[in-house]
């Protein structure tokens, strides 16, 4: 193996970096909270370093998808081997991991997104040991989700997210934060079901050759499952467009869909943001909800193509749905944190829109979307954080004037605000563009009506900024400070992300196109390729 | 012979006629030293039978080890039980045993 | 030494990025830079210089028709079947393209110039020079522009710097609701350009200007769906431009300082609607085009009627430049390209005139805007009060102005269009708008410079402007006057910039163009149509179209002399009312009411708007989000409360069935026990009885007999 | 009639007969006198069955400590003579009906059981091989009683002693 470090692959350390982390932070005195939070930063740290060496020696003309000597980085080793055990036969789970055009913005994202939040958990004042060993251990759960190339492990790293996600909600949120905590858990706990539904439904329906003892057995390997051939022929889930595959493609769907979310089953999702501190909703909106649209390009597109295709138009006007809906029910909030929650919603439609079109603008498009609305988003959940951190409240009407009073904070979420409406030369414009280019070319009329969320977003955007920056300052914020220096450390490297890919989204797309135009033909040709087979 | 030779039969009837009044005596006293009494009656007539047995080799000499033995605890018995009239005593002013229920409720 | 092409090209890509420049060290050093003001302003005369140079290199002297620079901006790669998705961005560099660029940096240092005057004791002095150069860098990026997209982005961030320097004095409520509003209704033009932009793009997979032009020449893109992206297009124009129906928002923008409306609000962002339909002429379609001439000529005809009513300057100036951009879209519209592009280069010097000029009268009267309250200012301020009228002259297409020779030639055209296609109405509103503007102008001259001063406090303080600020006027007064443009004070045809700005030649299929033009065509069009842009310099202008020239000037004279009774009527009728108070104005208006209450309240499209679309929206949003918390979230939580009912429910089972079995046995062992406790008297006695009973018992039992 | 039946007849009228003097004594007092009888007829029938060392024993435990033990306590309890000795705790005629049955059922199974051998064994000296067997077979038991009777003495002063804090 190539890329390596101390003989431990770069995937293994990014990986577990943070749950190294989390070690030591559990052997540090309870009082010391500094050390702990130093660690936690270090911990982030080596993690964005390891993912900038992934960056930079990644080769973008490798294509991956469903082609491991495609992808790069690769470690597979054989985690869990149960020997014949009755009707199941011989179990085989592997390591391995691995990354593509796909998983790279995503690595990327979660390293950068996890230092921020990191910094934002700065101010924590409560239990920070229980609260960092936590962060830390849900960082490994995200990045282990966006590297696994093997079902089980996948599903073992989205559960390892779950349940430190819970206490951080539950512990460290606001006032209705077991209400928040115990919505999200049962919600995204009931989307694991079908997921794990459906991984034992493939893995039941597919065999391969062990390349030991030459006999046939059941695998969990994603890349094999997106091969037809390796389907056994009377299984549930093989064959072509079958009734079971359908079901399947639904189940696994509304498992993703959940952590999108997707609406109708995006309840969770404002009352969770509301309530987590300020970090935890960075992480929450920032990396969390890229895995259910992560998911569907890695695991569902791929491996169902036939259903894929027959759904792509339900798939976009949900992608519809999301955006417009999210757009309106955010117009109407009076608190700064939900409105930004709802705007999530709304622009992760976009990504739905994008991806549904399965063509090579509207998938970028969609995949740049995920890595520019977790960038925005987290930018957004952190002025929120700044202002709430200060005011103790986070409602719309009860400010006002603050651009005079906090001059440079009002710089910055300008930026973040107009990235978010999708002002050209800031990120989620490029993004945003190509979905719409992208969907335009299949579902014409569906991108001509999922372009009034445009319009909407800046409305509403446009009137919080009116309502918390400008007009008259309340005598009661005359005390206000500006951002301090800790925050900015935060929020600089994001401004400088956002701007820089609104002007050169080349150098994130660039990695990219390999792996999604093949992404796109793979799931033309197979889905097309079973449906006429049928 | 009107009177029939004394054989076992006879030192076991008036084991059993002493056992018998010895439970009268339990049953019917109030007053625990007489109650005593009544349990020394039971316990000699136990050792009766011991003994009893023991002579007409239906038992070998452990008959009358065990003899002494219940000697020997009806002894501490005794011992044990005056005292723990006199504390009663003592303590209610009493010492009939039904109107020592403290344990009672 | 770089050929001089390239060396164009770099001028032009310094005069872009310059701006930017001084924005990044404004906002970023703002406080520490000493004189800010002087450096940005600087930096603009600079770009300025630049311009000229390109222009009178482009215009005069280069023979190539369109300088292109072009980059890669985004490659997508590509799909098996040997599909690739490249994005291709870049500048170029024509002859309307150098106009613009002088145009553009002119007034803005300019407006720079005016402003050190003017909001010199502002709070955010470099905040507003830094946003200033931010909009000077978008607006030379949409003239730049070679491509639709570039145009976009470009266009969006003139909206946001617009949005930014409308809410400068965001303190104020209605200013930063102007500014949002603005953004808003220019984004709903916006939605329509986009969605053109998808149409053009799913369809030709280019965004540059000749790429598109070349696909819809060889047929890629034509029929109906051409007119829709053509009209779709034109939408982002009705929005940026304050047509007819998103015009609301420019009168509101007036919150902003009055050189930020000089420079953006009347002479070059809302002309950007223009500068596109320009750029994107030659795939407009017949159908297309009428909708623009209508679109063009309703918004001048309402934008006069209600600017006839008002009492703030700046809003009188402000319908008045929609009505002009009316008139620039009507003459594009009606197929006068020339004189649209010639209307929107002159308008540009003399309305920016207009609100500098208003801008020093208010700024001696001390922020004072209603006209009201004025009066009598001429003696008080000469240079403003000349300036004043030389530009209302121009407006109102008096001769010997330039406003005389592009509105004439507007006017001319849509005559020709009257003509030829029977349109009639188009012609009609053009000429009698010309009354109004006369009326209008002259109406806000008089009430502000002649006359009685009403306000005798504010008079007496009012003096002239210091020369910063009279300067722009003095050169922009300057620049109204006919001789930059035509040393024929009567003819514009004999000047260099009809010379320079030649209609393109249209890659429509032929049924779908004008009638004239489709007779005009050669049968080769499709194939030799690739060719977009100008024509050479120094080649005589070849009219497009024949006929339609032909028409022009037999109709010219006839035109010219309607337009020409229309505006020194309009002018008279404005000294009759206002100066000479022949007619009394209040007795006027009584009789008239309900109409002036219409004109007066803006034909009610706020109060429109407002009712069904803010409403609306608003509305339906927080119906959603009661939907949202009730509907869904209400079935999310009720499905936890069935559960839990569920649960209860099973539980109520597990406690009162299942577990009511097992404290049943407890509770029967229990009454056995209660019966049994009779016999648990505590007393030893009793307790001897029972053990011999039951040895009895056993015994009886057990006996063997 | 050979004289050993008449001893132990005599003996045995002794022994029941004061056994219903204990029980039936309206004085306490005369109930621990018809115990002291009832303890010397016991020994009586000891010797009659050839067991010598019992008889001493039961003779020296029973009246020589017992029986004065339980004199002892009663005059500590009470003034004996205006001591209310009233059968109260049971009705008179269940007791009686009970322990009937009781007498009837026992003496109606020893009379009719069969018992093995009915014979006198020959005389033999007892107290030697008891005091063997105390030493070997049974010496655990032997300690065991030894400790048992230490600890109730312990155990009866620690009870029977008068606390003085309490009384108050």
């Amino acid at each position: 193996m190539q890329y390596q470090f101390l003989g431990i692959g770069y995937l293994t350390w990014i990986t577990f970096l943070p749950i190294l982390g989390m070690i030591v932070v559990l052997l540090i005195p309870r009082a010391n909270t500094n050390a702990m939070k130093w660690t936690a930063l270090g911990a982030t740290i080596l993690q964005l370093v390891f993912a900038a060496l992934i960056w930079v020696n990644f080769n973008p003309a490798l294509t991956g998808i469903n082609d491991v000597s495609k992808f790069q980085f690769v470690e597979q080793t054989t985690w869990i081997n149960l020997q014949g055990a009755g009707w199941f036969g011989h179990v085989v789970v592997q390591y391995f991991l691995g990354i593509d055009g796909l998983s790279l913005p995503m690595v990327i994202l979660t390293s950068l997104i996890s230092f921020v939040g990191v910094i934002a958990s700065w101010n924590i004042n409560k239990a920070q040991k229980g609260y960092f060993a936590l962060y830390l251990l849900l960082d490994t759960g995200m990045m282990g989700v966006f590297v696994a190339l093997d079902m089980f492990l996948f599903y073992v790293f989205w559960e390892i997210m779950l349940l430190p996600m819970y206490f951080l909600i539950g512990i460290w949120g606001g006032p209705r934060r077991e209400y928040a905590a115990i919505k999200f858990f049962l919600y995204t706990l009931f989307g694991s079901v079908l997921i794990l539904l459906v991984m034992l439904g493939l893995y039941f329906s597919v065999s391969i050759k062990d390349p030991v003892t030459g006999q046939m057995t059941h695998t969990f390997n994603m890349l094999a499952m997106m091969n037809p051939a390796n389907y056994d022929p009377n299984s549930l889930l093989g064959g072509i467009g079958t009734y079971w595959r359908d079901v399947a493609f639904i189940a696994l769907f509304i498992g993703f869909a959940i952590k999108v979310p997707i609406f109708p089953f995006h309840t969770w999702l404002p009352d969770a943001h509301v309530e987590a501190p300020t970090a935890i909703s960075v992480i929450l909106a920032g990396v969390l909800l890229k895995m259910g649209t992560y998911g569907f390009l890695r695991i569902s597109f791929p491996i169902f193509p036939d259903a894929m295709l027959k759904y792509a138009f339900p798939l976009a006007i949900l992608g519809f749905i999301n955006i417009v809906y999210g757009a309106l029910c955010a117009m109407a909030q009076t608190d700064f944190k939900k409105m930004i929650a709802y705007s999530s919603i709304s622009h992760m439609g976009v990504v739905l829109l994008g991806i549904a079109a399965m063509n090579t603008q509207g998938v970028s498009g969609g995949v740049l979307q995920m890595f520019n609305h977790g960038v925005v988003t987290a930018m957004l959940f952190l002025v929120v954080g700044v202002i709430y951190d200060r005011a103790h409240t986070r409602g719309l009407d009860d400010f006002g004037g603050l651009a005079n009073q906090m001059p440079v904070y009002t710089g910055i979420m300008t930026v973040a605000f107009f990235a978010a409406i999708g002002l050209p030369g800031l990120s989620e414009f490029v993004s945003e563009m190509l979905s719409y280019l992208g969907a335009f070319q299949t579902f014409q009329w569906v991108a001509i009506f999922a372009s009034i969320g445009i319009l909407l977003t800046a409305g509403y955007m446009l009137w919080a900024l009116q309502r918390v920056f400008l007009g008259q300052l309340p005598e009661k914020w005359k005390g206000l400070p500006d951002v301090n220096g800790r925050e900015l450390v935060a929020f600089v490297p994001l401004m400088i992300v956002v701007i820089l890919l609104g002007i050169f989204p080349s150098i994130l797309l660039h990695p990219m196109n390999a792996s999604l135009n093949h992404l796109v033909d793979f799931v033309h040709k197979v889905g097309t390729g079973l449906s006429a087979a049928k | 012979m009107m009177v029939p030779n004394v054989g076992l039969t006879q030192f076991l009837v008036v084991s059993a006629i002493m056992f018998s009044l010895g439970i009268y005596g339990v049953i019917t006293r109030k007053n625990a030293i007489m109650v005593l009494m009544g349990i020394e009656l039971i316990l000699n007539s136990a050792n009766i039978n011991f003994i009893a047995f023991t002579r007409f080799g239906l038992m070998n000499l452990t008959g009358q080890v065990v003899a002494i033995f219940v000697i020997i605890l009806a002894a501490a018995e005794a011992a044990i039980l005056l005292a723990i009239v006199l504390n009663i005593y003592q303590q209610l002013n009493t010492v009939n045993v039904d109107e020592v229920d403290k344990l009672k409720n | 030494m770089f050929p001089i092409d390239s060396t164009l090209i770099h001028l032009a890509i310094a005069v872009l990025i310059l701006p930017l420049v001084g924005f990044v060290l404004l906002i970023f050093f703002g406080k520490r830079i000493p004189r800010q003001d002087l450096l940005e302003t600087g930096i603009l005369f600079l770009a300025l210089a630049f311009s000229i140079y390109i222009m009178v290199q482009k215009v005069f002297f280069l023979t190539e028709p369109r300088i292109d620079f072009t980059f890669r901006w985004i490659d997508l790669g590509g799909l098996f079947g040997g599909k690739t998705f490249p994005i291709d961005l870049g500048i170029a560099i024509d002859n309307i393209t150098a106009i613009m660029l002088v145009v553009v940096t002119l007034i803005s240092s300019l407006v720079h110039l005016f402003s050190l005057g003017y909001m010199h004791d502002d709070i955010r002095y470099s905040r507003y020079y830094a946003y200033l150069g931010l909009f000077t860098f978008s607006m030379l990026g949409i003239v730049l522009s070679n491509n639709i997209l570039m145009v976009y982005v470009f266009w969006e961030l003139v909206g946001l710097s617009s949005y930014l320097l409308i809410g400068h004095w965001y303190e104020k409520k209605s200013a930063s609701d102007a500014g949002k509003k603005a953004f808003i209704v220019n984004r709903v033009g916006d939605i329509g350009f986009f969605v053109g932009i998808l149409i053009i793009y799913t369809s030709l997979h280019t965004f540059l200007f000749t790429g598109i032009f070349s696909g819809i020449a060889q047929g890629q893109l034509s029929g109906s769906l051409l007119t829709i992206a053509g009209i779709l297009i034109f939408c982002g124009a009705v929005g940026k431009s304050a047509q007819f129906p998103l015009h609301v928002w420019l009168p509101d923008a007036m919150e902003g300082p009055t050189p930020v409306s000089a420079l953006i609000h009347a002479a070059t962002m809302v002309a950007a609607g223009v500068y596109l339909i320009a750029r994107v002429y030659p795939m407009l379609t017949a159908g297309a085009l009428t909708v623009i001439a209508y679109i063009g000529a309703i918004t001048a005809f309402i934008s006069a009627t209600i600017a006839i009513t008002q009492n703030d300057i700046k809003k009188v100036l402000a319908y008045s430049t929609i009505s002009q951009l009316g008139y620039m879209v009507m003459g594009l519209g009606v197929g006068a390209f020339s004189a649209g592009v010639f209307h929107l280069v002159t308008h540009a010097a003399f309305k920016a005139g207009l609100f500098l000029a208003s801008g020093s009268v208010i700024y001696a009267m001390h922020h004072e805007q209603d006209m009201r309250q004025m009066g009598g200012l001429r003696k008080k301020m000469p240079i403003t009060y000349w300036a004043f009228v030389i530009f209302s002259l121009s407006i109102s297409g008096i001769p010997f102005t330039s406003g005389f020779l592009s509105k004439d030639s507007i006017l001319a055209g849509s005559f020709a269009y009257g003509v030829l296609t029977g349109n009639i109405l188009i012609p009609i509103i053009g000429y009698s708008v010309v009354f109004l503007t006369a009326f209008y102008m002259f109406r806000l001259i008089i009430m502000t410079f002649h006359g009685e001063p009403r306000d005798h406090h504010k008079y007496e303080h009012a003096k002239e402007s210091p020369a910063v600020m009279t300067i722009p006027l003095i050169v922009l007064a300057a620049l109204s006057l006919f001789v930059f443009y035509s040393f024929n004070p009567f003819n514009p045809e004999q000047g260099w910039f009809l010379h320079s700005v030649v209609q393109p030649e249209t890659v429509v299929p032929v049924a779908q163009r004008y009638v004239w033009e489709q007779a005009a065509a050669p049968q080769d069009t499709l194939n030799s149509a690739a060719a977009v842009s100008m024509v050479p310099a120094g080649v005589s202008p070849e009219p497009v179209s024949p006929v339609y020239q032909e028409v022009m000037e037999e109709t010219h004279y006839t035109g010219l002399a309607i337009s020409l009774t229309l505006a020194v009527l309009g002018l008279l009728a404005a000294f009759v009312v206002y100066d000479w108070k022949k007619i009394d104005a209040e007795k006027l208006k009584q009789r008239v009411k309900p109409i002036h209450t219409f004109l007066y309240n803006k034909w009610y499209f706020d109060e429109l708007y407002g009712a069904t679309a803010v409403a609306g929206t608003l509305a339906l949003s927080k119906a959603l989000a009661w939907f949202d918390g009730h509907v869904i979230d209400g079935t999310v939580n009720g499905a936890a409360t069935l559960t839990r009912l569920w649960s209860s429910l099973s539980g109520s089972f597990d406690h009162y069935v299942v577990d009511g079995l097992v404290n049943f046995s407890g509770w029967f062992t229990g009454l056995l026990g209660r019966g049994a406790r009779k016999a648990q008297t505590g007393k030893v006695q009793t307790y001897i009885v029972f053990a011999l009973l039951g040895v009895i018992i056993i015994f009886f039992a057990f006996r063997s007999f | 009639m050979n004289w050993y039946n008449i001893v132990f007849y005599a003996f045995a009228a002794l022994t029941i007969i004061s056994a219903i003097g204990v029980v039936f004594s309206r004085s306490i007092l005369y109930a621990a006198f018809s115990l002291l009888f009832t303890f010397f007829g016991v020994a009586a029938l000891y010797v009659l069955l050839s067991a010598d060392f019992i008889a001493i024993t039961q003779i020296l435990l029973y009246v020589g400590g017992i029986l004065v033990l339980i004199i002892f306590g009663i005059m500590l309890t009470s003034r004996a003579n205006k001591v209310e000795v009233k059968r109260s705790t049971f009705q008179l005629v269940p007791a009686v009906l009970v322990v009937g049955a009781i007498a009837g059922t026992l003496i109606g199974v020893l009379t009719t059981t069969n018992w093995p051998t009915a014979n006198f064994l020959p005389y033999e000296e007892t107290a030697r091989p008891i005091g063997a067997l105390l030493m070997t077979q049974f010496v655990l038991p032997f300690e065991l009683a030894s400790i048992l009777l230490l600890v109730a003495l312990i155990g009866a002063v620690i009870i029977a002693r008068r606390e003085k804090g309490k009384r108050a």
